[in-house]
């Protein structure tokens, strides 16, 4: 398992690690504070969803509370050229790629089952509740990104990589074990992030395999490798090098990044019902953001840095609550016109008397 | 006691106890219906109660379930399996359309197939994407299945017992709006057969059939009509597949007008499916045509539209008006 | 030349041939479509003439097929799928129905599917099982879908390029059946659009209709009416979702009887919808009630029973006498 | 890959190979000539097969030829308790099984979708031919040999295995991955062996997996292993051992049996379309037949024996190709009668309209 900061927060240098260890030097102290900033304000602005979910203000929420450093280090490590897949709970990454977040709150409001144009939101896709779904397009999309001739001509800033994130549960699924198939198979530019936060809802990651998942793709004959998802900077550089060893012709590969679901699967779920807090709280002391802070600090960060920090993340999650609540229910009508691309005679009559049937109403009251 | 209120989730929850506790053979299988009860807590306490060998959790992966509980009747094994949600019951239709319901017939029926495959469907809870959808027509047209769909917590418990006790694969769709809502449950009442309808509301000028919640909607747009000086028979069809047509063929020879009701799309759905049969068999009886009042034909909606898209108690007095219009 | 014979298997090459020209972004993909050039020899030579990235073999995975033919529609281009059989598309139904037909409406209209599926379908030529399978209303009844099935080679070669021009999902049926038969492909008219029905033959007393194979069984049947005295029109569907119902109706309008006819199982097909369409919107004008003619609800029987299973002339006439004796 | 017999007939004793020469010493001299007898017979009937489907008596037939010893092997290694799914092209495991072959002929002649109770054909299930999905049933068939304790009891003539079998291009579907996932997971006694016969109808081996498909198990957490597939010894012995360690509670294995469809992959398949003679030409030089009977020969096999083998392959194919003719077509009344297991109303009903419909022509006519 790759980890490049031990638990007190300082540059670990095992064999294995070492590799790794000049693709943090390269990064400036901006970029470090960076992950910072989006570790924490991913927490507060995920906490302040769940806070809207109990209100009544949204459908669902599915905390992504523990798994910030899998998710920040691995996004940020992407380049802007590059794809992404996202499952369900990659609040951090839709954010770092720029997507406001909001679009995520429509979906998760029940205004809308996506929304957002990947093409104008730097490559990132629409959340996929079909488990295991999304590795076939993504994979499908890298073979279409190496048709076009768009990855391996040796230019990593113009070269683009896909990269597709799914959790330990989905692994189980066919279609999961059908992309690997297809990325091998035409060494497509895909990188599979498995975040393994051991927990599938209420099933733990020994009912889908005994031996670790990121095994599971070397069968495909994909490389694949274990990193500690807790850990801000190997999430960084291992996504770093594997993905820019996809995009340079290398073909497909994986990474399993082992973490944890602190929270509860969705805000539907009862955690109390089959987990002990004992574990929780063994996780909790592997907390990413605590151990990053130490990093930091240990380099000297100033305590101001972090109380703007916190003040940032109170800004953004008040913000959101702020447009949250401003949000109008969606239109029957738009959702009759996007069903087909080009027009269709059902959908386009179906509108007009759900619109005039709405409307009979409106004018007896 | 022989009867007692519970909601229909209770009611479930006791009939797969009770087969559970009548025949070995019968296993539960699915995502989280162990320590977790399911996300809707049907199989709560069951695991604690016969083990973890009767009731256990399996990977993430539905195609998986059903090839495995294929594998598992033909061992000798009942089992019951839970799909999560109505969406994610997709990734085993081949199992369930290529394999369990050819099964029999590939045995040139040496080998029965008692696998009920339990469903939560339906809208009516807000939630998201996959998680409200009525998927019964592309089950009702595979042939080898049988369905069935209880709309009241007496018929969950004793139909899901049914179910299990046949030897052919049954779908087992819950309304799962109705999950929380109570009722008596007879703990001692002999069944009705499992596939035969029922009129639950007797009446004269229209017949409205349905199935699962829309039982409900039906009930309340008869009250509103009986307001209004129309009278409505109402069908509570209870099986989809075969479907009872008797009793709604004598209702529909009774009031000459009929109107079917379903959250499903109505294109080649359940409700043609009754709208064409039952005109053919019932031809010179009608004085209108049947009348469909279906969701739309559009991917289900997101939440926030779920009402204007699922029929509601209005839009079926709106399709019993224009029924007597006629 | 503007016009040739061709059998329809040559003329859905010569369409492809002329998709794959035209556009570069035109992809086709499937199981040994390659070098072999399909198990019909659809996609014969094209390989060697547009080279291994434009037309490709696949790994033998149905949901990887469409899967990623979703993410290459993402990224521009247009695949074409080849599924081997009917038989074989449900392992990738779930990448069908809960992604490629709701992509479009998930992303609310702002990313197009032009994706097309490619079915041989339809029974007629002996097969094992699995390969003489009707499976068009699990789709038809999938929003989000556009299917269309073309009889003709001439509609063939026209409708595969409408298919891969169109900014939706297309499943595209082929009756494998007729893929020897030969007509004439008129390769400078203008096609009519993918979406009408067409009038094959014109009459007076029943309108027959149906689609694929079918349509050859319907103009049988015809003649062999003719020559008995009652005359029949008979209507080619070609498009199942959307249904064109105006000519249908138009002609049910002047003759006062319909029969459906398909070869899938009848129980909640197209066969139900249209008959409940028809019914609802020319109440007045039938004469009888619509009636279906389809294979029967059972899974595709042995091959050696499949000119009992199949409707034929004979039971076209049979309805249509049950008809006209309303 | 495990290999125990020479290309020239003789046993080999490389390392990896040795620890199986045990299971063939076992063997005694009647068994080591059942293993060439079922050979000759196979492939002879085989041919007689193509022939009758060449003369328009069978629907189609998948030929076995290339692939004899992979399956002989395989086949006797089982146990009279084992449980075995086969594929499509496993004509000589029927035969060994104790199936009457005239049942598979039924189904390739389109009289039957299958027809054989396999609870009294020595439970050798019926022929699946969606690719991999039999993969699934033999792993839950499996995890109910476990539930019933009959395996793991420490006696190998009573502890019952599972065996399917399937081919490289269905290690794609997601089916067989999701079978590794459930058989590892509830430690099912299931072997899953795979003939790699190079081809997937017209697409190679290699549009499937760019690694050895053995490694495939070990990503799953299954033991998997490579042999070679035209020698019936190793089919033998590597079966035998992976069985019994199955049985006694090892939980699921894989072998790949490395060997090659010497004919076309059906009747209706023309081989020249994408594959050379000389890879064909390549592969003949290691027939599995031959090759065996070189073996047989030098361990003092006398030309009576093989001439008389061959004669009772005559009979064989001759009996098969009398009973084929003989063989009437289905009854509808059967067919609607076996849909379901209990009274229908719909077949009920469909069945006397069909019968009634028949018969009014016969009345006519
Ligand atoms: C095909 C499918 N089956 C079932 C579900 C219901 N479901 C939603 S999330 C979930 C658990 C997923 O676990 P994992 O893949 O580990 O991701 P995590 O939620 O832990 O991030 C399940 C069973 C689903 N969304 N899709
Ligand atoms: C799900 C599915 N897709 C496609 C087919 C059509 N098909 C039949 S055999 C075959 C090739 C199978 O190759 P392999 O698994 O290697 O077995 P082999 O025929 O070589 O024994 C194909 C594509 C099928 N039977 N099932
Ligand atoms: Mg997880
Ligand atoms: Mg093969």
């Amino acid at each position: 398992m790759i980890q490049l900061l031990s638990a007190d927060g300082k540059l670990a240098s095992d064999a294995a690690s070492a590799e790794y260890i000049p693709y943090i030097e390269a990064l400036s102290d901006d970029q470090l504070r960076q992950f910072h900033r989006d570790m924490v304000i991913t927490r507060r602005f995920d906490l302040e969803a769940t806070n809207l979910q109990r209100q009544g203000q949204l459908a669902l929420w599915p905390p992504s509370q523990g798994q910030e450093a899998a998710q920040v280090g691995s996004a940020r490590a992407s380049r802007q050229q590059d794809h992404i897949f996202p499952s369900y709970r990659e609040h951090s990454i839709a954010m770092i790629r720029g997507l406001d977040i909001i679009e995520v709150v429509r979906v998760m409001r029940g205004v809308s089952n996506g929304g957002w144009d990947p093409a104008t939101n730097n490559n990132f896709h629409l959340y996929t509740l079909v488990l295991g779904s999304q590795a076939l397009h993504a994979t499908g999309y890298a073979m279409g990104v190496s048709l076009d001739g768009a990855t391996a001509t040796g230019d990593p800033d113009r070269d683009e990589a896909v990269m597709v994130y799914f959790g330990d549960g989905a692994t189980s699924q066919g279609d999961v074990s059908e992309a690997l198939v297809f990325a091998a198979s035409f060494q497509a530019p895909t990188l599979f992030f498995l975040q393994n936060n051991q927990w599938a809802i209420s099933v733990p990651v020994s009912v889908q395999s005994r031996v670790p998942l990121y095994l599971r793709a070397g069968g495909f004959g994909v490389p694949g490798i274990q990193i500690d998802g807790n850990d801000v900077l190997a999430s960084y550089a291992v996504t770093r090098r594997y993905l820019d060893e996809a995009r340079s012709g290398g073909g497909p590969r994986m990474i399993e990044a082992m973490t944890y679901r602190m929270g509860a699967h969705t805000t539907s779920d009862d955690p109390t019902k089959y987990r002990h807090d004992k574990d929780v709280d063994e996780w909790a002391l592997k907390d990413p953001i605590i151990r990053y802070e130490k990093y930091l600090r240990g380099r000297g960060e100033s305590d101001a840095f972090f109380t703007e920090t916190a003040q940032e993340a109170e800004d953004f999650a008040a913000d959101m609550r702020a447009r949250t609540l401003e949000l109008g229910p969606p239109s029957p009508d738009d959702f009759f016109d996007t069903v087909y691309t080009e027009q269709h005679p059902v959908t386009a009559a179906q509108k007009i008397w759900l619109a005039e049937y709405e409307a009979s109403f409106g004018s007896e009251s | 006691m022989t009867t007692e209120e519970l909601p229909l989730v209770k009611a479930l929850n006791a009939g797969l106890r009770k087969a559970l506790a009548d025949d070995p053979k019968v296993l539960l299988m699915g995502e989280d219906i162990g320590p977790l009860g399911g996300v809707f807590r049907v199989t709560e306490g069951l695991q604690a109660e016969f083990g973890v060998k009767r009731v256990f959790d399996t990977p993430l992966a539905e195609s998986g379930i059903v090839g495995t509980a294929i594998g598992l009747a033909m061992r000798g094994y009942r089992p019951v399996c839970e799909i999560q949600f109505d969406g994610f019951i997709f990734p085993a239709f081949d199992q369930i359309t290529t394999q369990l319901a050819k099964m029999t017939a590939r045995h040139e029926g040496k080998v029965p197939m008692p696998v009920v495959i339990r469903v939560p469907y339906g809208g009516h809870i807000g939630a998201v994407e996959h998680h409200q959808e009525s998927p019964e027509a592309y089950f009702a047209h595979t042939a080898g299945l049988r369905l069935v769909s209880p709309s009241t917590p007496n018929d969950a418990y004793w139909m899901i017992q049914e179910a299990i006790a046949s030897q052919d694969p049954v779908m087992f769709f819950e309304p799962k709006s109705r999950y929380w809502h109570k009722g008596p449950v007879d703990f001692s009442s002999s069944p009705s057969p499992l596939h035969s309808s029922r009129v639950v509301r007797e009446g004269t000028e229209v017949t409205v059939v349905g199935h699962g919640a829309m039982i409900n909607v039906l009930l309340q747009a008869a009250e509103l009509a009986a307001a209004e000086g129309t009278s409505l028979e109402v069908i509570d069809l209870r099986s989809l597949s075969p479907i009872d047509y008797e009793p709604i063929i004598a209702s529909v020879q009774k009031t000459g007008r009929l109107v079917v009701a379903s959250e499903a799309p109505g294109f080649v759905s359940i409700s043609s499916e009754i709208a064409a049969t039952v005109t053919e068999r019932a031809f010179y009886s009608l004085e209108s045509p049947v009348l469909r009042v279906t969701g739309f034909d559009t991917p289900f909606p997101p939440a926030k539209l779920e009402t204007s898209y699922l029929p509601d108690a209005d839009r079926i007095l709106e399709a019993v008006d224009r029924a007597l219009a006629y």
